[in-house]
């Protein structure tokens, strides 16, 4: 299946600016289903943002961030053509990984 | 809540009155006419909001509110309905067991043909609507049908959608009494009060878009549907215009229908044909 | 909302038995009656959400054996399904005052 | 255990890649020890002490260990009505510089810490995400530069969604 990770990563000059959606339920663990019981918590805990072996951003996330969750940053050092790596971890130990070039 | 209960003695007691005095003149005068009720539609809109783009109107509840509008924006850089997207294409693309795919059912293979759903099918004499054409292509070609009101039916929606979008809306009534009756049966629907609350689709969107009930900004009535499916933040997930018109129907506490039943068809026929000419924005992300 | 159930209620109260205990017959021919009519009304495809829980709760409360409950419920359900009945009839014509020209 | 931090200059490769795999081990490791010490939060473990804080300050306290001032040079963007508490697009920016983490705290969630970014040299000190309120609420924004901690605050109003039924 495709990954649950979609990326845009569009390089400007030096400064590459990176948006991230990812589907995930991202549950708080405080709601409750139809048959009135509570749907356990089910988030996101970490994403990373790596590139060139580099951190270049890393999201500790709670359970207040948005199901399908979305973030945008930018950072420099990078040209286009290198390659992005994202993986994110969350609380059941579920994870996911993949990678997105550079435009 | 209040105002609610005097328009429902107010609008019984109104309506024993027209009842009484529903003469043949009213009958006689009402020819169907639907290029003047759509002109008569979208001047009223016009009129109502004039400076809100023509275009816009399709943008439902963000073509009322600009602080709503910048935060429906930030959305659409990365909106949440590109996972149904993707997944629709995916499946637009996977033939069936039996080697056919969707686009072996659909004029143009499928792909930028959204605006001319509903369309009136003069051998079934009924109004045919792309949700209800997909499933008949699934189960032409021996699958089993997805529910109206689940994501596999708004992902398959949603791709074909956004084939089209930016094309304007372009429903036909044929001359044929049948497909009239279609369409003015859409239009008694659109109008008629119904549910404990005494709420037509009119009450909400023609009476007062842009007003607020509880939370929720109204939508314009015209192109209420050109953004369909949408994902709305409230569902955490896609509708289908089937699932909007049925959880519109229980808000007012009217039991709803079934899905694709011949008033939602004909309702969707009414409300498509009375925006043509404005853009398909589908698919769409909403509160 | 509170006026159209209080006026739901006050034309049930009106129907009401006299002081007397109900009994299992009195709540099955107030039932009855909701029924039939909850049943018209579904015919002509104007159902409220309402008479149904109404009806419901009706025979929820028969089940436990409070008939008293139970026909109050049921004589309930059965002024909501006439209202939603009035309200189809009445909306067979009203609606077209509404309509943009 | 603390890994060592990134040296500026190229190491040799295969002694970069061991550094890499301790690090992603240990990382793994220490996913959800129930004892994470409450330090800065440059390092690379997860907040969980923080993120279980109910209010703001204590939320502020356990992943900063220290108190924000507010300043005008951290921009926070947040609607004024939020069209659904579900889905609230926020975004922060910030004209100082070295900065090393941005955060943010909804004061009226069960939880008030949301989220908190590690910014590492050479990124831009800015963030957009989407987050969710659960009723009309404070919303801050702390960026940690240079050590020092600074805020800003905007109010959302969050509303009860739907329209009856």
């Amino acid at each position: 299946m495709a990954s649950s990770i979609r990326v845009r990563a569009t390089s400007t000059g030096d400064i590459t600016e990176v948006q991230a959606l990812i589907q995930h339920p991202m549950d708080t663990g405080l709601v409750k289903d139809s048959k009135g019981e509570l749907i356990p918590a089910h988030f996101i805990q970490q994403l990373k943002f790596e590139c060139n072996g580099k951190d270049v951003f890393v999201a500790d996330w709670g359970t207040a961030v948005s199901k399908d969750p979305y973030v945008k940053f930018s950072f420099k050092g990078a040209r286009k053509g290198d390659e992005l790596k994202i993986s994110w971890t969350d609380n059941k130990g579920g994870s996911d990984t993949t990678t997105a070039k550079i435009a | 809540m209040k105002a609610r209960i005097h328009l429902l003695l107010g609008s019984l007691g109104a309506a024993l009155v027209a009842f009484a005095l529903a003469s043949p003149r009213v009958i006689a005068a009402d020819k169907v006419d639907p290029v003047a009720d759509a002109k008569a539609f979208q001047n009223f809109f016009f009129q109502k909001f004039p400076n809100v783009k023509h275009e816009d109107f399709v943008n439902g509840p963000y073509s009322m509110n600009e602080d709503m509008k910048r935060q429906w924006q930030e959305k659409e850089e990365f909106p949440p309905y590109e996972f149904a997207l993707e997944a629709g294409k995916e499946m637009f693309s996977t033939p069936f067991k039996n080697g056919k795919t969707y686009a072996d059912c659909f004029p143009n293979g499928g792909i930028g043909i959204r605006q001319n759903y509903p369309y009136f099918d003069s051998g079934e004499g009924k109004v045919i609507t792309l949700e209800l054409a997909l499933n008949r292509c699934r189960e032409a070609n021996g699958e089993a049908p997805y529910s109206y009101i689940k994501d596999e039916m708004a992902s398959l929606t949603a791709y074909m959608a956004y084939t089209s979008r930016g094309k304007l809306m372009d429903i036909k009534i044929p001359d044929d009494p049948r497909a009239l009756a279609a369409y003015e049966n859409g239009k008694r629907y659109f109008y008629t009060r119904r549910g404990q609350m005494n709420f037509s689709c009119a009450s909400c969107h023609v009476q007062s878009p842009g007003e607020r009930i509880r939370a929720e900004t109204l939508a314009p009535a015209l192109g209420i549907l050109n953004a369909m499916p949408i994902y709305r933040s409230e569902w955490g997930g896609m509708g289908t215009t089937s699932r909007r018109f049925v959880t519109c129907n229980s808000q007012t506490r009217a039991v709803p229908l079934e899905p694709q039943s011949d008033e939602y068809r004909d309702v969707e026929y009414f409300l498509s044909y009375v925006a043509n000419g404005l853009p398909i924005s589908g698919p769409g992300a909403r509160p | 909302m509170k006026r159209s159930l209080g006026l739901a209620m006050l034309l049930a109260l009106s129907l009401a038995p006299s002081a007397r205990a109900a009994s299992e017959a009195d709540y099955k021919a107030a039932y009855a009656a909701a029924e039939a009519a909850s049943k018209e009304a579904a015919g002509m495809r104007n159902q409220w959400t309402v008479t149904v829980s109404a009806l419901a709760a009706a025979k929820r409360a028969a089940d436990d054996g409070d008939f008293g409950r139970a026909v109050a419920a049921a004589r309930e359900a059965e002024a909501l399904a006439k209202a939603s009945i009035f309200q189809a009839v009445s909306e067979k014509e009203a609606w077209k005052a509404m309509e943009i020209r | 255990m603390t890994t060592t931090p990134k040296p500026h200059w190229r190491p040799h490769p295969t002694r970069r890649l061991i550094l890499q795999g301790a690090a992603s081990v240990a990382l793994l490791g220490l996913g959800n020890l129930p004892f994470a010490p409450a330090r800065a939060a440059a390092n690379d473990k997860y907040p969980e002490e923080a993120f279980r804080q109910k209010s703001e300050a204590d939320a502020i306290k356990a992943l900063y260990g220290k108190a924000a001032e507010p300043s005008d040079k951290v921009k926070l963007d947040a609607p004024e009505i939020a069209e659904n508490g579900g889905v609230v697009p926020i975004s922060v920016t910030t004209s100082l510089d070295k900065v090393t983490s941005i955060s943010f705290f909804v004061a009226e969630n069960p939880n008030a810490l949301a989220a908190s970014y590690r910014i590492p040299e050479g990124t831009i000190p800015a963030v957009a995400n989407r987050l969710k309120m659960a009723r009309t609420t404070k919303l801050t924004a702390i960026v940690e530069a240079d050590g020092k901690l600074y805020s800003a605050t905007k109010e959302v109003k969050v509303t009860v969604g739907g329209c009856g039924g």
